[in-house]
């Protein structure tokens, strides 16, 4: 079994899907002879055939309608947008039809689609490339929203997200997509869309985060454990619907909790987080929880993007801050 | 002198003037006169029903209505195009298609009416419910059309669209996406001349809207959509084009919005009561009767016989939706998704204690 | 001074606008003869002309893409979205534009703009008629959002959204467009968007909303008042950037919180205010506080969006658990 | 038999072969010595500027770089065509035409190097910074195009588009808008072939990018985008009719992306090479430099004058860039509103101290 990267655990996943499901199609840009410009896509149309991975024409609100109209008629699309920030032409499709298309109709037509892209800052690309919009999709009800942090859970989640009948946004962090290698089985198991994963175990504090910033959450975990401080580390995974019973689970036992994300802090959803622990463990909490966040700016162009993300050291700090109270 | 690259034409196409005279060639189905009596029959029963619908939302038993006055003619002639495998994608006016596929009077009225089960047309399978959201559901008959393509199914998706539709990037992309991949779909612009109050020449400088289809390549043609037998003419030969494989058509129906855009609209506000006059001289009902009388088709008896039996369909239905009652309040949250995830689960619990405690009329 | 509902009151800003500012423009579908299908914009095209009223084509990124281009070139323009379920096609402009423009070019280049919707449930409307979505473009950097809850207000806001140099996304509450009158003074006068509202004052607990939810919960207050509790009643008004000095002042003072908002739960701002106040005024905090908001789900066609919408009832349930801690 | 209701031509207009032969009437400015002097010396200009720009990138001075080999002739003919009142909405590509209106080379650079004082734009005001987001920029063109008509100023604003761009809606509703007001808006569609990896057969069935016009009912033209003198010819003309207040005109320049997409990109992966070639002996500069010199216009010692002016000012600016250090971090604050809020103050705050704890390069 070899050790493969995030990317090449989606492109795994992918062909596995493909693979065994015949009701699967990709469709995206430039997804096919050029294999997806991040390279998730690298060989599948020479592997599946043009029938099965789909280059379109250049418009995202196409992609994301086109995929509703084959998903409600029985197929399973996968559709990639090529950076996040230009999913935002899909959101009148995926918040007025895709979450919404099964209550409408009382279950009649559903939309087991897939909408993937990658998200987040860090790795020098170009304007309008960096930004972290999870939280708009979070809001919408009858969507699942889901962003993996290791090339496993990008396999196991991505499967996963296929599977479920109901459409399923999946953010793929592009800083991690070449960051680490991790063994990957392709054994075609999926991982639940219904629990967050538990990646340190810790008594003293729990430090939630996702995606990219579980590698700065980790390493700050490591920090503080230098310090005689363990925190356990929960990676959100899906990051809507939440599971919120391993999060207070965690809490309940730390009585501290840091949310950590890329997104801006404003209606991020750090915001979220920390109300419903406030709400429903109010009093399990030692001191008052505390976000580290993007700014509430515009992702800055790469020479400043470092100063945008949440660094070690602001983790840290705010780890400082929740266990001094 | 430049030289000239592309060359394109969009023909018009009447069979029947608004008199009910044969101005050009009639399609094959003009001979099948048990085709046209139901075809007839079917877009006076829409007109009756229309106006019952307007008349509850008058007296306050429906919600906004929009009504489909004028409109008959096209909406029967794309319902009887196509096959029950077929699939339709309606904006929100398109009863008399609608009501020719399946979907139940008593399930347009529930829809208005404010509940979620006016969508869940037991008889009608696979088509869309009403698309509000203007221009969105031309991209879900393209993407039907496309899993139809993918998976080698004879089948063919219709969309219709309004002429203010037709302004919104959607509907470019959706027939952008057709041409490219060459999909068995047909976008019918249902050019009603209005978009609430907006004129067509406030909404485009596009002399046609069947032109729209040369942005894509693909075939567009206009076609007088109060004429029953040229919506069949051009609507049979787009068909057939596309359950052969043969790609995409534009078809710009001409016709008229006879009533208010909805009954929350006052068009007397922005509209002039000649041009309506006008519109009602060309209205679809009045030269597809005469055509049939003429032939022998149709008689007077008939239409009385068949108006009283819709009527009774229509008090039925009626009936049937003033029966039916507000929804479970389970139901928003249980087909939110496949299955209940926990913290809907606990709203859900919490929605039905604050019934418990506070109900509603 | 006659007394004016909230829907005339906007009317009332923007005929104040045009009269004074000859660089406003209103734009937007139906706004012109028909004067808006809530009769907003109702004889300002009469009055002001077709070069300062203009009915757009049917396409809501086109009117908001074209706010852009002529607020960038020196224009203050009005654009109206007629329902807030078609204002997501506006959001790539908005989000990649409108909020960006000023940060991108570093101040060259600004935008000006409002973008008003109506907002909302309550009011029998057709499918896709009745959304909330105030927290999508509350979590946008470079972009306020307001939403008035009373004539007075809509008026003072509204103008104030049109002076403001930089993008406001201005939600109208369509639930209270004719259901209360008050009298408003043509006086040009704006409000401040960098305040809340203090609507009653009270020493028992907070309750925070906005928009139509302020009916209800002043009408929760009352139905606290008769029972000994005093409830202090902010309109948040602002929604982003929110203006939290008068929020944590209160919560210093109660002790206790709630927000109520229309929209659904998960990120939606309640978690937002939530969350701050227990990052800044954790140990102020006597009780956990709590949100009574939308659930998440879509907004139900009419005949179930009274179960949607957070009722009196609701509120006061929610009041007692804080009270109760 | 239909009737034709509407018919439409798309003219192609070229006046240069790619030998640099005549091979149709020259536009006026073809008489005006300097000026054709001006736009070559522009066409090597750029081109000087963007390999210089790829080189850097490839040497890791650069963040990933959107080459403009191949486009020279249509840019330059886009910005000396323009007034510097009229307003230009590029895409990401259009250094020619940046560079004539007033952007500066190190600007250029410090856009790709990560820094957003790229698009502050010391030397010219109100053109729009590069618009990443495919298509966007368009409707900004038609926007800026409507406040001019709207407070009368005889200004004319102009968008380019990439073949893929002509995909996006948002290009129709531009489109559409400039037909309804008959705005002094040109829309520039730069058909390269390619979007990315997608050729142009995968993008629209349509045969040309030009006709996309007829679906907004506003003029629509085919150029030779590497003939600089067609790009003249037919900007001229559409520039001169909306300075009239005649309205809107598409352009749909033909030409090719001679680079790969972007730095980043590796064009190998999905076309072939003797397509690029065939392509290379299209490129605008030699037909020009040709014309020049058959005309005693241009001679090599010129041009190897004017390729060490480049060079040096290239260089200058190379150094400029490279001098400029990282922004202010406060800047990511202070330019999100005209005036700071309180919570981003305290945020500015945060960030400030955090940099003082740990910097960064
Ligand atoms: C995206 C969107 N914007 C605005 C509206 C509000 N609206 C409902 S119908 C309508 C006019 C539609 O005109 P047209 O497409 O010509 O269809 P018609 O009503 O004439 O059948 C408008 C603006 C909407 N439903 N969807
Ligand atoms: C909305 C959007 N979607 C996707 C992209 C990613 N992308 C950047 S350039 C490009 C291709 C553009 O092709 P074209 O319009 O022909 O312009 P060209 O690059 O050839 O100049 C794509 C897909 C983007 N920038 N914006
Ligand atoms: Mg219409
Ligand atoms: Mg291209």
């Amino acid at each position: 079994m070899a050790k493969i990267t995030l990317v090449e655990a989606v492109n795994l996943a992918l062909a596995h899907a493909l693979e065994h499901d015949p009701s699967v199609v990709l469709l995206g840009e430039d997804i096919g002879p050029n294999g997806g410009v991040f390279r998730a896509t690298a060989g599948l149309q020479e592997r599946f055939g043009e029938q099965r991975v789909l280059d379109t024409p250049l418009a995202e609100s196409m992609i994301a309608g086109l995929a509703i109209g084959m998903a409600a008629m029985g197929l399973k699309p996968v559709a990639e947008i090529q950076f996040s920030g230009f999913v935002y032409p899909t959101i009148d499709q995926i918040i007025n039809h895709a979450g919404r298309l099964r209550t409408r109709t009382r279950g009649r037509l559903t939309v087991p689609m897939v909408l993937r892209t990658p998200s987040g800052a860090g790795i020098h690309a170009p304007e309008h490339h960096s930004e972290s919009n999870e939280a708009l999709f979070a809001h919408m009800p009858g969507v699942r929203v889901v962003m993996p942090s290791s090339p496993q859970r990008a396999y196991g989640l991505l499967l996963a997200a296929i599977r479920d009948p109901d459409p399923v946004v999946f953010f793929e962090p592009t800083r991690l997509y070449r960051l680490h290698k991790q063994e990957v089985e392709d054994s075609g198991e999926p991982l639940p869309l219904d629990t967050c994963f538990v990646l340190r175990e810790g008594r003293d504090l729990t430090l939630v985060s996702w995606g990219a910033m579980i590698h700065e959450t980790l390493e700050a975990a490591r920090v503080l454990a230098d310090t005689g401080v363990e925190a356990e580390v929960i990676d959100l995974a899906t990051l809507s619907p939440i599971d919120y019973e391993t999060i207070l689970d965690s809490v309940a036992r730390t009585g501290r909790l840091v949310v950590v994300h890329e997104a801006p802090r404003t209606a991020g959803l750090g915001g979220e987080i920390l109300a419903e622990v406030a709400e429903r463990a109010g009093y399990d909490l030692a001191a008052p929880p505390v976000r580290v966040t993007g700014y509430d700016v515009v992702t800055p162009l790469f020479k400043l993007e470092h100063d945008f993300m949440p660094s070690v050291a602001r983790i840290v700090a705010g780890a400082r801050r929740v266990l001094e109270g | 002198m430049p030289t000239i690259v592309a060359h394109f034409d969009v023909p018009f196409v009447r069979c029947l003037d608004p008199e009910g005279r044969v101005v050009d060639d009639l399609p094959a189905v003009a001979s099948d006169t048990e085709a046209l009596r139901a075809m007839f029959r079917a877009i006076l029963r829409v007109r009756l029903f229309d106006a019952k619908a307007v008349a509850l939302q008058r007296t306050g038993q429906l919600g906004t209505y929009a009504s489909c006055l004028g409109h008959e003619a096209l909406h029967v002639g794309i319902g009887s195009a196509l096959r029950p495998e077929d699939a339709f994608f309606p904006t929100y006016r398109e009863y008399g298609t609608q009501l020719w596929r399946g979907v139940r009077m008593s399930e347009i009225l529930l829809f208005w009416g404010g509940d979620e089960r006016g969508s869940a047309f037991a008889d009608q399978p696979h088509d869309f419910p009403w698309a509000v959201p203007i221009g969105t559901q031309t991209l879900h008959a393209s993407g039907a059309a496309l899993a139809f393509r993918l998976r080698r199914e004879p089948r063919v998706a219709l969309a219709t669209v309004g002429d203010g539709g037709t302004s919104q990037g959607d509907f470019y992309e959706a027939m952008n996406a057709a041409g490219v991949w060459s999909l068995p779909v047909i976008f019918v612009v249902v050019n009603n001349r209005w978009a609430i109050s907006v004129p067509l020449a406030k909404q485009t400088a596009a002399q046609t809207l069947a032109q729209k289809a040369i942005a894509a390549g693909i075939p567009g043609v206009q076609v007088d959509g109060n004429d029953l037998l040229a919506v069949r003419a051009v609507l049979d030969e787009a068909v057939a084009r596309a359950r052969r494989g043969e790609g995409p058509t534009v078809i710009e129906a001409l016709t008229y919005r006879l009533s208010d855009h909805t009954t929350a609209d006052d068009a007397r506000r922005y509209r002039g009561k000649e041009e309506v006059e006008r519109a009602w001289a060309e209205e679809p009902v009045v030269r597809l009767r005469r055509f049939l009388v003429e032939r022998g088709l149709w008689t007077d008896a008939e239409e009385k016989r068949w108006t009283e039996r819709c009527q009774e369909e229509i008090e039925e239905a009626v009936r049937t939706y003033l029966g039916t009652g507000t929804p479970p309040l389970e139901d928003i949250f249980d087909h939110t998704f496949a299955t209940l995830p926990a913290g809907l689960a606990a709203q859900r619990a919490e929605a039905l204690a604050a019934r418990e405690s506070t109900p509603h009329g």
